[in-house]
């Protein structure tokens, strides 16, 4: 027989104001189950808590109604009252008086009704209330990260050094990322490689990560603290255990004629290359599409050359299996290429490049060392135009959002540009200056007044070659939408930012929701900015939104104190909210069928089978199990389940059927 | 003694209004949507001109599908009980077939058996049945091999057989005196009416049947018919002398009522224990009971069959579980 | 003189969007008719269509259901099986020939206080209009002997 | 070759256990026959008469220790096993599908369907007749028309169990804990019956019309999840049992999915 108690709260006037308190704690003495109800005027002040203790005390309650302020506000105060006086916490709920009642009807006999019919209804949904307990699932104290560029290293460092192992898988053959394709950085313009080499080897030489590179995810199994990945470790050709980087296959390699990914095409490589020449692992790879021996079955120049004997034509992808704990997603972007627009010539102009291309050539470790040559013909440009928002914020791109760096790293590129070729001519062609961040503004300020860079705030409508020109026309609508047309010899389009290709295979791999453009999602736009809404999956840098490196960076640690955070812990403990299949004695088991439509409405893939046997090893039933450490209690499992043989922890079928029939 | 009179067609009408006017209330077999069913009706043109029976049994005048039992609410502390009283309406079931007619005694036989249930005597206290004998057959029909016929008197207070130009009406018993009394007007005298049925022929041996099932227990037999049923409970809810029920309470935080609704042996939830045994647990089991409930433990237990021969299970079986025909192979050796 | 018809509404709103919303509403002290009764339940998707009906069963007048709006669910997708199988609910109501005039659907966020009010201003005042829901308060008793 | 001398033969190669067929029964009306013996497979029948989904008994105990089984296939009887299939209730190697005339052998979920992809659907005329007079009743019509029909039924649950997708052993309507639906046949019970076996069907529903074929009181249920069914297929694009991959679409969502309703 249930023995309920109920705490009619005052809350000073903000409920006793409206409702008759003293007049609902007597009605709902007579509620059949309730053998003791009181009313005070501040039930979560130390007074308050004590009456609910002593009376659990006194009255052998064995359910517990606070009737207060909203449950989202003082569940966990009463509950832990409710437990410190020897009753499990979730025997306690709470009856919404004032934010649902007190505060929203006037002073009437129909608002203390309605505040008793609150009462009665959590009433009869305590009496069905059971004991639950926390779940307890335990921690595997190593990180994956996906992809080393900048966020991918910043997360990894600081999940080593706060102790923890880490491994660290990078898709291409050295980490870096795109930073390291970067000349200067804004609004510095210090040298990115200066400032991320160091950082690229203290990855490599720290004892507590395992770096993984040529590698990508294949398959995620598990949940939050008990992940098991299978990485996939693609052939390198070259056994990097013996190789000593020195370099010598690279120079004999017959093959070097192979556009240059590094340099974005500007530039050309041999089939066995190290990306460029601070990578990290300073290892090649070969790169058998291109290899001559691969094509024709003759060569291995290399495999000769070799002082160690590190060349492994043999070499298969290998598929190794980590547990991990927790997850960073670090895979980055990928910019928009020029060929995807057809009024600046479908990129078939050499001289119409995007912004990594003109990082390439600004680069002094680039295809030109440094000097402004343009690619056709190698001509210093004496004019050059810059196109912002090239793609971005232009729904027929299917970019409808703002690329958020173009309006920076264009600045940037004039005032390179500048600084190399003073006699030159900058124009930037732009829709708005987003120039918000710390010292940004400042830095457009000094392209446009310092370095003399023309700001047009127009689009570009059309671009194409004459007598070896590129004409640009465009408007200025700073003049009246006036036309303008510039003769320039060299157009840097500052296209738009976009997730990586793969992003939704992987985002569906890894269970992570993502938007429109195959972004990432965050868990929460505000507050959990670094979440994904799969637990122990965590966001770092472009591979969530269009990012700059000092936002990057700082998510990246973001997702590691996260990572830390979790790690910090033996094990974790979570909210028994949770489903469960009911399990029932031979020969019935369980009201379960097996049918698993469950399985796919579970937004958390926290729906596995299980099977059961009997003593001969025959399969007698298969059924649905969920998965408490992955299931996080939002019941939809709940409402597909027509035999009712899944239900939720807190808010079962029982609980909300009592609630209904109350009313 | 029955007294025999001749009941012209067009004194129904005076009979209905006669009842009608005395406070009865006549069911009788309408035809609604394309469908006999018995409902009420005060004159002889709302009853159905050409039927052979209705879907569902008459015994659902004397035993609902659901009726109350009693309802509790709860206050302060306390809860209160209160019966239910039957609404024994004065009711006479005009134009049900004999094989129906007589199916009342089976009901009668487990309602009295040791508790007599108010509800049900009440209802059958108010009741008077006029039944009309059969013109008509079809191949579900088998009334002569469970003891009774086509012409059968058993289990009404009157029985009409037409004739032409109305019916042979046998007043069989004190209701049906009182029936006839109130309009003495229709009842002419019997001119020496034949009582003219239509044949039915005897598809089986019951007595062999019931002595061949003592050891069939365990035969195979059950099996092998019981492969096609579904175990739903259409038989047993047309069935005229099922009489299986279920008490169930309807309630919620104020109070509720106890409820008694019909329920049929051949679902598997019926004998389900709260441990999750079920001692009937196949179908085949649950078959057997039907069959064993009817021709062996009536016998036994009542000294009658729980079976009347009107055939609805079979014309109401999803899958033609054809109970004559089972029965039939059941009764050889 | 007879009282007004008070509608009894019975609402069932998912904890993270509608009800904190109907708590903003609450804190930020806009007032609302009392008919209304809150079910919290941790999402749409928890949301069976059985538990609307047996509110009608139970004798509501006007039933209202509530959650995130779509892309806003707090599990990312409640929401969206949750208009699923309101979408073939209503029609089949429909069909039934239940009264959807009754059944209230809707999103409101946590942010929304003042839009939870209006709803439920609303909503209480077309009842109130329509009138007891008779026709299916009487079903428990039909049939019963 | 017909079905009889095919299941002869599925019988004497041992290729099945049994064949589940029609034969003749009372008055003219055919019924499932359960065939385990080539000798008595003469019984079987196969013609536009034979009506009955018999994909209902793939999912019985009984026949489910059998192994595996040919049966006599409409095409609501296919589809049925494919929706099952996706359910998981049926193994793919433990059916053969007899097709067409019945010698038409679909030993695969991809026969099944490459098959089905031949098969036209259509509505009887009779059902047609009373949802066109349905679409023309206004609201309280439709309430009482259903209240009419809804007071006939008895809750003999021939519907249930005659329903392909019917195989819960734990029916909605067992559950007592809580009670969901009142056990009676009175007009709540019978209403709350209907609208739950409905949309537990929706989404699933073959709309092969057993349960209306079954229900002695004669209440066209069938329309019931017929017009769910239509309404998924007209929402969101899909069919039950058009593939042996599961696609339901209760358990799926798009996010642009439209209604015009919601507030």
């Amino acid at each position: 027989m249930s023995r309920i108690g109920v705490f009619t709260c005052h809350c000073g006037e903000n409920i006793g104001a409206t409702v008759d308190c003293a007049k609902v704690a007597e009605r709902t003495r007579n509620v059949p189950g309730v053998v003791h109800s009181v009313d005070y005027k501040y039930m979560c002040s130390d007074p308050g808590q004590s009456m609910i203790k002593e009376a659990i005390k006194e009255h052998g309650l064995t359910g517990v109604v606070v009737a207060a302020c909203s449950p989202r506000m003082h569940e966990p105060t009463f509950r832990n009252a409710v437990e410190e006086a020897g009753l499990n916490p979730y025997l306690c709920e709470m009856a919404n008086l004032r934010e649902h009642c007190s505060w929203v009807h006037e002073k009437n006999d129909a608002t203390t009704d309605k505040a008793a019919d609150l009462i009665r209804v959590m009433v009869e949904k305590v009496k069905h209330n059971t004991p639950l307990h926390p779940i307890r699932v335990p921690v595997t104290k190593r990180a994956l990260v996906l992809g080393g560029g900048i966020a991918g290293i910043q997360a990894a460092l600081d999940i080593a050094n706060a102790g923890h192992k880490v491994v660290l898988v990078e898709k291409s053959p050295s980490i870096g990322g795109h930073m390291s394709q970067l000349s200067e950085t804004f609004p510095t313009l210090d040298c990115s490689q200066c400032i991320l080499t160091p950082r690229m080897v203290e990855a490599a030489r720290h004892p507590n990560i395992t770096l993984m590179t040529y590698a990508e995810l294949e398959k995620l199994e598990g949940f939050i603290g008990n992940f098991k990945a299978t990485i996939r470790r693609k052939a390198r050709q070259v056994d990097e255990k013996l190789c000593t980087g020195c370099g010598l296959c690279i120079t004999k390699c017959p093959n070097k004629k192979i556009p240059d990914e590094f340099n974005e095409g500007l530039g050309k490589r041999s089939a066995i290359y190290v990306p460029f020449p601070q990578a990290v692992p300073n290892k090649p790879v070969i790169d058998k599409t291109n290899c001559t021996f691969y094509k024709s079955g003759k060569c291995k120049v290399c495999e000769k050359m070799c002082p160690t004997g590190a060349i492994r034509f043999d070499q298969q992808d290998e598929l190794v299996t980590l547990d991990v704990g927790a997850i960073v997603l670090a895979t980055g972007f990928k910019v928009m290429r020029t060929d995807k627009f057809p009024e600046y010539g479908y990129g078939k102009y050499a001289d119409v490049i995007d912004g990594l291309q003109f990082e390439r050539l600004a680069s002094a470790s680039g295809p030109t060392l440094g000097v402004m040559k343009r690619p056709s013909d190698g001509k210093e440009p004496e004019t050059v135009v810059f196109v912002a928002c090239s793609g971005s914020r232009d729904r027929a791109k299917g970019v409808p959002y703002c690329s958020k760096i173009c309006c920076m790293y264009t600045a940037k590129h004039a005032m390179l540009y500048k600084h190399k070729m003073h006699h030159g001519k900058a124009y930037v062609f732009y829709m708005d200056i987003r120039s918000g961040g710390k010292d940004y503004d400042e830095f457009v300020r000094r392209a446009i007044e310092e370095d003399d860079v023309k700001y047009i705030r127009g689009r570009v409508s059309r671009i194409y070659e004459e007598d070896g020109q590129l004409i640009v026309k465009g408007a200025d609508t700073l003049m009246g939408g006036e036309p303008v047309e510039i003769k320039a010899d060299m157009v840097v389009l500052a296209t738009a930012v976009q997730a990586q290709d793969g992003s939704e295979e992987l985002a569906q791999k890894l269970h992570v929701s993502y938007d429109p453009y195959h972004f990432f999602a965050e868990s929460h736009p505000k507050l959990k900015p670094v979440e994904t809404n799969t637990a122990g999956i965590y966001l770092a840098g472009a591979c969530q939104a269009p990012r700059d490196i000092p936002e990057t960076v700082a998510q990246a640690s973001g997702a590691a104190a996260k990572v830390a955070a979790l790690f910090s812990r033996d094990e974790l403990t979570r909210e028994p909210v949770v489903a469960v299949v009911n399990r029932l004695p031979a020969p019935t088991f369980s009201y379960c069928v097996g049918c698993f439509l469950c399985q796919s409405a579970c937004p958390y893939q926290a729906i596995e089978a299980e099977e059961i046997r009997g003593r001969d090893g025959t399969l007698i039933k298969t059924l649905a199990k969920v998965n408490a450490g992955l299931c996080q209690g939002c019941g939809t499992c709940v409402s597909t389940c027509r035999t009712k043989a899944i239900d939720i922890q807190g808010f079962s079928n029982e609980q909300i059927f009592a609630e209904l029939m109350t009313l | 003694m029955a007294d025999n009179f001749f009941l012209p067609q067009a004194s129904l009408d005076t009979l209905f209004a006669a009842l009608t006017g005395d406070g009865r209330r006549i069911l009788a077999p309408t035809d609604r949507d394309g469908r006999t069913e018995l409902n009420p009706v005060t004159s002889p043109g709302d009853v159905a001109k050409d039927y052979l029976q209705t879907i569902l049994s008459a015994k659902e005048a004397a035993f609902p599908k659901v009726e109350r039992l009693m309802s509790f609410s709860t206050g302060a502390g306390s809860v209160d009980l209160k019966d239910a009283e039957p609404s024994a309406v004065p009711t006479v079931l005009f134009g049900i077939r004999p094989c129906e007619a007589s199916g009342f005694k089976a009901l009668d036989a487990v309602f009295n058996w040791d508790t007599r249930d108010r509800f049900f005597n009440a209802r059958m206290e108010a009741l008077a049945v006029i039944g009309i004998g059969c013109t008509r057959k079809d191949d579900a029909c088998f009334c002569t091999s469970v003891g009774g016929g086509p012409g059968s008197t058993s289990g009404s207070d009157i029985l009409l057989t037409p004739v032409e130009g109305g019916f042979l009406a046998e007043v069989l018993t004190e209701k049906g005196k009182a029936m006839a009394a109130l309009a003495p007007e229709a009842f002419k005298a019997d001119p020496g009416l034949e009582k003219k049925v239509v044949e039915v022929p005897v598809a089986f041996d019951q007595p062999g049947l019931t002595k061949r099932l003592k050891d069939r227990f365990e035969d195979g037999i059950w099996v092998e018919q019981s492969l096609r049923c579904v175990g739903c409970g259409a038989c047993a809810f047309v069935c005229p002398t099922c009489v299986c029920f279920d008490i169930v309470e309807e309630a919620d935080a104020k109070g509720g009522h106890r409820l008694r609704t019909w329920d049929s042996c051949g679902g598997h939830m019926f004998t389900l224990h709260a441990s999750g045994h079920n001692p009937r647990e196949t179908q085949a089991q649950r078959w057997r009971q039907r069959v064993y409930h009817k021709f062996s433990y009536y016998p036994e237990r009542y000294d009658m069959l729980g079976c009347v021969g009107c055939g609805k299970c079979t014309r109401a079986c999803p899958v033609d579980m054809n109970l004559q025909e089972h029965l039939a192979e059941a009764a050889q050796a | 003189m007879t009282e007004p018809f008070e509608p009894k509404i019975t609402a069932f709103v998912c904890n993270w969007c509608t009800y904190a919303g109907a708590d903003l509403t609450g804190t930020s002290r806009i007032k609302y008719q009392s008919n209304v009764r809150v079910l919290r339940l941790p999402c749409t998707g928890r949301i069976d269509f059985m538990l609307l009906a047996k509110a009608f069963a139970r004798g509501s007048d006007g039933v209202i259901v509530s959650g995130c709006h779509p892309n806003d669910c707090h599990y990312t997708s409640g929401n969206y099986h949750a208009r699923r199988r309101w979408m073939i609910y209503r029609d089949l109501m429909d069909f039934m020939g239940i009264d959807t005039r009754r059944v209230t659907f809707s999103w409101v966020s946590a942010a929304e206080g003042a839009r939870w009010a209006e709803l439920v201003n609303e909503v209480t005042t077309s009842v109130r209009e329509l009138g007891p829901y008779t026709e299916y308060k009487e079903l428990a008793l039909t049939g019963v002997e | 070759m017909d079905l009889r001398e095919k299941s002869r033969q599925l019988l004497e190669n041992g290729d099945v256990k049994a064949v589940i067929g029609y034969e003749r029964g009372t008055m003219g009306a055919r019924r499932p026959a359960f065939i385990r013996k080539a000798e008595r497979a003469d019984r079987l029948v196969f013609d536009e008469a034979c009506a009955q989904n018999l994909a209902t008994y793939l999912t019985r105990p009984e026949v489910r220790k059998l192994g595996r089984v040919a049966v006599a296939a409409r095409p609501d009887t296919l589809r049925a096993i494919l929706q099952l299939m996706a359910e998981r209730q049926v193994k793919e190697e433990n059916v053969l599908a007899l097709a067409g005339d019945g010698t038409v052998e679909l030993g695969t979920a991809q026969a099944i369907e490459e098959h089905l992809a031949t098969c036209a659907k259509e509505l009887p005329a009779r059902d047609r007749e009373i949802l066109d007079r349905l679409s023309r009743m206004d609201r309280a019509q439709r309430w009482a028309f259903w209240q009419a029909e809804l007071s006939r039924c008895v809750k003999c649950y021939a519907c249930r169990n005659s329903c392909p997708m019917c195989y819960c052993g734990h029916c909605t309507m067992d559950c007592n804990r809580p009670q969901w639906v009142p056990v009676a046949s009175h007009a709540l019970g019978n209403l709350e019956y209907h609208m739950v076996r409905a949309m537990h069907l929706a989404g699933r529903c073959v709309e092969c019309g057993d349960c209306g074929r079954a229900c002695p009181v004669g209440i066209p249920i069938h329309l019931l999840t017929f017009n769910c069914e239509e309404s998924v297929h007209l929402q969101f694009g899909q069919r039950a049992g058009a593939s042996s991959k599961l696609d339901y679409a209760l358990s799926t969502f798009r996010p642009d999915d439209k209604e015009s309703f919601i507030r």
